[in-house]
């Protein structure tokens, strides 16, 4: 087995774990980890189908490459706008749950009537 | 088995384990931390398929940023940790979940092993037309000049992101400056730490975007470095971050996908089409462009990690 | 003479591993975090001193040279600032960590 | 192969592609860059120009009979990246071009810089937002590239997600963290996809792609991944329980973008993956899977929708449902019906989207006149404000797919194809989601149209009631779509190219 099929196979059991911690965690910031976990795992995907492409004299094709450095600053930009969130509904209602009932009912019945 | 194989084999597994951990780990904080460590073992997984470039851009976003981004919001919620049990899956629905993405991870394993060793590729066209655009590195030829489209409008995916954090501020404090005023004094080991890397890492950050032309390296990965060392200096509070409303600061967010817009539409009058450089004007124009996508990669990367204004504007 | 350089830099990196996997018992072992992170910046810093010392001698070029020993400057400067970042933490809230 | 080269040469008229993206991404630089008072008015006068250029593309396209091809920076895919305009891209891109300066007009009155202020919170960000959102849909109707089109899936989520969180309110941010979530499940699932057709063709633009597609593991994983994360950016059910409180919480003039226009354009993906890359696959079963959970859409959301208290509530779960009919074009692809399916589609995805806007619209301002938007207290209401309930209903008549009405025309073609193919399922829930639509309209109207008029805190201004009613007419007005409009929608289709050889 090459590294790089190695690498392909990492990057299925990523997928595999990040999109479980993503439905399972019920925390948003571990579900944001989750996030990036599997976005690393498609990247690795990228990155071996860029090894089997090495050819002209490179190891690697550059196009998927490419992609994957324009992935991974996409990945941060949404990473920080998920973190922004979360610390302003933490902020705001001294909770950061994404469980629907506990906006169901607000405290005061207040927030329905704007 | 050849020693170089053993380390393969052992790195996956290691990659694989601490990926485990910041999924499973209890505390949401060691789970942070555990990813800092998968970025960095990640970089090296980069280093073994030959994509230096995505490794250097791994090492330096995916796990040096990102990590800066959520280990300080794991911290700020700890408090939120102990206050609330949070209501998780029932056992069952735990069971089917994992279920579905077993099932999803081996359809993917299934599939890579079934990628052909010699893959279909674009390197000889990327090899056969990098001549034309005066570089010596087709990662960057890829990025600012086959597909300069996408690079641009990814520069504008960030400036949104800006726009998105910043939308959270209270209104009181829109143009104001991200970070709460605190009293405390600067950490002096912080400082001193900053006062002695934030010239070196200046330096090698230009370095990085320089020989990104022609060797590893460039302006994603130049501008990350920099914008380390902007983070460094206000987390030692040397300086503090600057107002929202700043021209300058607006000024340099867009600099880089707005110089580049600029480039592709001057691109369609000089060139022929949108995006395009003139023959021979190409090496300069490229060089130009990235110089204001570094600008606009140090200072956005440290804004989105400041978070939204919490400080009132000075009128 | 290949040979020489070649013993040299095999002793070198191999002092420098062990030195790397004695502070990682340390960090693991050890009761205390103050004992730990003592276990942990000698690992870093004889460790990894040794391990470029062993490299030294087969890097390419001058510069490539300098670059290792650069590497080797910063992480002792991270190592340092980090130890005593920890440290002070550790102080400020007791030994519970 | 040669349906190949002629489609990666460029075309007359190609230049107006790449401006179609880029007006709104300089709308969106400036407005930024510039900020206070003049983000709003680079948004409203680079608005026309969009519109001039969406035009200029649909007249192209008609003229021509063929797509429009550009490609970028002289580089020829499979190494570059194409756009492309076919007569489903152009009228979508028409359709943006019409509801979001609607949008813009409604929402001057109050998302405005106030004088004493330099810039406000809301006013930039929806005004930059709303550029970028403008932006990221040309790039979804027109981008010929896999990977160019996730580019614009992001550019789509990020400037979606801060509008519905735009009034701070803790459960508006909650909404948009959980809409943010399922957005990014769906961007990694479909970027997985992109990796593995680059890993098997060792190309990502859709007219190269389309004939080397074959029924191997890795393509149907890929159409697997791709499919599936596009739907939870759509909000097809099972994946909808993002959209409710995410439409309902923004404010309106965002609703009614979201709700018309940002889910269309996943779901324009959806179809282009489908009927133009994946043609090489046998797609029955997997039309069949996409039409049954529509299904399930159109019952489920119907059902939710008549036992909301809220009216914004309600118009948002009435998407979850209307969204459903847009998949029930997907198992009717082949066969004489097709074209009737697919312009049915089509239908739907216009008429829906003016309506929707114009319910939005017309609920914000029932919201900000009555001072709540409680369907069990707005009673009489219709009497004191009667334009804006005319918009409302008027929305509705499209949603029921009563004539004359654009949801009329589609809902007809759709069943008239569904009969046709033997598939009479899909007829049959058509009409129990009319009934349910009815149902729910009924629940709203009714009382307001009788009994005591409650006393509003403000009369709606005249202005933004039109605004609200244009739409709803539009609305109307498509049921009149003559059919030379329905062989404009069938330029670039495969069997339209066949037919024209």
């Amino acid at each position: 087995m090459t590294s790089a099929t190695l690498a392909g196979l990492v990057g299925a059991a990523l997928v595999g774990l990040g999109l479980y911690g993503l439905i399972a965690n019920p925390q948003p910031l571990r579900k944001i980890l989750a996030f990036n976990l599997m976005g690393s795992g498609v990247f690795l995907v990228f990155g071996i189908v860029a090894r089997k492409g090495a050819a002209a004299g490179l190891q690697a094709d550059p196009v998927p490459q490419a992609m994957v450095i324009t992935g991974i600053v996409v990945a941060f930009a949404a990473s920080a706008l998920a973190v922004a969130l979360v610390l302003r509904l933490f902020e705001a209602a001294g909770q950061a749950t994404l469980d629907p009932d506990a906006w169901a009912k607000p405290p005061d019945g207040g927030a329905g009537a704007e | 088995m050849s020693v170089l194989q053993a380390l393969d084999i052992g790195l996956a597994f290691v990659v694989f384990a601490v990926a485990a951990w910041t999924i499973f780990a209890h505390g949401a904080f060691a789970a942070t931390v555990g990813y800092v460590v998968y970025g960095l073992l990640l970089a090296l997984v980069w280093i073994r398929l030959f994509a230096v470039d995505v490794a250097l851009t791994e090492a330096a976003i995916g796990s040096g940023v990102t990590g800066v981004l959520l280990i300080s919001a794991a911290a700020r919620l700890r408090a939120a940790e102990r206050a609330e049990p949070e209501k998780s899956l029932s056992g069952l629905s735990r069971l089917l979940v994992a279920v579905l993405c077993a099932v999803v991870a081996v359809a993917l394993a299934g599939v890579v092993l079934l990628l052909p060793e010699q893959g279909p590729s674009l390197a000889p066209q990327s090899m056969q037309r990098l001549p034309e655009t005066g570089l010596g590195n087709p990662v960057t030829a890829v990025l600012i000049a086959y597909r300069a489209f996408d690079t641009m409008l990814e520069k504008v995916v960030l400036v949104l992101a800006v726009v998105g954090v910043w939308s959270l501020a209270a209104d009181k404090y829109w143009g104001g400056a991200p970070g709460e005023a605190r009293a405390e004094r600067p950490e002096p080991t912080l400082a001193f730490l900053a006062q002695i890397l934030a010239p070196l890492g200046i330096l090698v950050g230009i370095h990085v975007f320089w020989v990104g032309a022609d060797e590893p390296g460039g302006a994603f990965q130049g501008g990350a470095i920099l914008a380390a060392m902007w983070i460094i200096v206000m987390m030692a509070r040397l300086t503090e971050a600057p107002r929202t409303n700043a021209f300058w600061l607006r000024l340099a967010l867009v600099a880089g996908p707005l110089v580049f817009l600029a480039a592709g539409v001057a691109g369609a009058i000089f060139a022929g089409s949108f995006f395009a450089y003139p023959p021979g004007f190409a090496k300069p124009a490229i060089l130009f462009i990235e110089a204001f996508m570094v600008l606009s990669i140090a200072v956005t990367l440290p804004m989105l990690v400041a978070g939204p204004p919490r400080r009132e504007p000075r009128r | 003479m290949s040979l020489v350089v070649d013993l040299f830099s095999v002793v070198a990196i191999g002092a420098g591993v062990f030195f790397f996997l004695a502070g990682t018992v340390g960090l693991l072992r050890f009761p205390d975090p103050l004992s730990r992170l003592h276990a942990l910046t000698k690992a870093d810093n004889l460790g990894l001193g040794l391990v470029v010392l062993g490299l030294l001698p087969r890097s390419e070029s001058l510069l490539a040279a300098l670059k290792l020993i650069a590497i080797w400057a910063l992480v002792q400067l991270a190592g340092a600032t980090a130890a005593q970042l920890v440290g002070r933490a550790v102080r400020r809230k007791g030994s519970a960590v | 192969m040669t349906a190949g080269v002629s489609a990666i040469a460029a075309t007359a008229g190609g230049g107006l592609l790449p401006l179609a993206i880029l007006l709104p991404a300089l709308g969106v630089l400036l407005s930024f860059l510039i900020g206070g008072r003049r983000s709003e008015w680079i948004a409203l006068g680079l608005m026309p120009l969009e519109l001039v250029v969406a035009v200029g593309i649909a007249y192209f396209v008609w003229r021509s009979g063929q797509p429009l091809v550009y490609t970028l920076a002289g580089y020829t895919p499979p190494l570059g990246i194409a756009l492309r305009a076919d007569g489903f891209s152009a009228v979508m891109l028409v359709t943006a071009g019409l509801i979001a300066p609607a949008a813009a007009l409604y929402a001057r009155a109050n998302i405005a810089t106030p004088q004493e202020l330099t810039e406000k919170r809301a006013p930039l960000v929806f005004w930059t937002l709303l550029q970028g959102i403008q932006a990221a849909l040309s790039l979804v109707f027109l981008g010929g590239d896999l990977f160019n089109l996730y580019v614009g899936l992001e550019l789509l989520t990020f400037a979606a997600v801060p509008l519905v969180s735009l009034d701070g309110r803790p459960e508006t941010v909650a909404a948009a963290l959980r809409y943010l979530l399922f957005a990014l499940f769906g961007s990694v699932f479909y970027l997985l996809g992109v990796a593995l057709l680059y890993g098997a063709y060792g190309t990502l633009d859709i007219a190269l792609l389309a004939p080397l597609i074959r029924p191997e593991p890795a393509v149907w994983l890929a159409a697997g991944l791709m499919t599936a994360g596009l739907l939870a950016k759509t909000a097809l059910f099972p994946l909808h329980l993002w959209l409710p409180p995410a439409h309902a919480n923004a404010p309106a003039a965002a609703s009614a973008v979201l709700s018309g226009l940002v889910v269309k354009g996943s779901f324009f993906l959806v179809v282009r993956l489908w009927f133009d890359v994946l043609v090489g696959l046998p797609g029955v079963i997997p039309g069949t899977i996409l039409a049954t959970l529509g299904s399930a859409a159109i019952l489920f959301g119907s059902v939710l929708a008549l036992r909301q208290a809220r009216l914004k509530l309600l118009i948002a779960y009435s998407t979850v449902a209307q969204i459903g009919y847009l998949f029930i074009m997907f198992p009717l692809g082949h066969g004489p019906w097709a074209a009737d399916a697919f312009s049915g589609g089509v239908m739907q995805a216009l008429s829906h989207a003016f309506a929707k806007a114009a319910m939005f619209l017309s609920a914000g301002l029932i919201a900000e006149s009555v001072g709540h938007d409680r369907i069990a207290e707005l009673g009489g209401a219709a009497r004191v404000m009667p334009v804006t309930f005319l918009a409302l209903g008027l929305g509705g008549l499209s949603l029921m797919g009563l004539p004359p009405s654009g949801g009329f025309a589609a809902k007809w073609l759709l069943m008239k194809a569904s009969v046709e193919a033997g598939q009479w399922v899909w007829a049959l829930v058509m009409a129990a989601g009319g009934l349910l639509a009815g149902g729910y309209l009924y629940r709203v109207l009714a009382p307001a149209l009788s009994g005591e008029s409650p006393q509003l805190k403000k009369a709606p201004a005249r202005g933004r009631e039109r605004v609200a009613l244009v739409l709803a007419l539009v609305a109307l007005l498509l049921a009149f779509a003559p059919p030379s409009f329905f062989a404009f929608l069938q330029i670039g289709r495969p069997a339209a190219g066949l037919a024209l050889q």
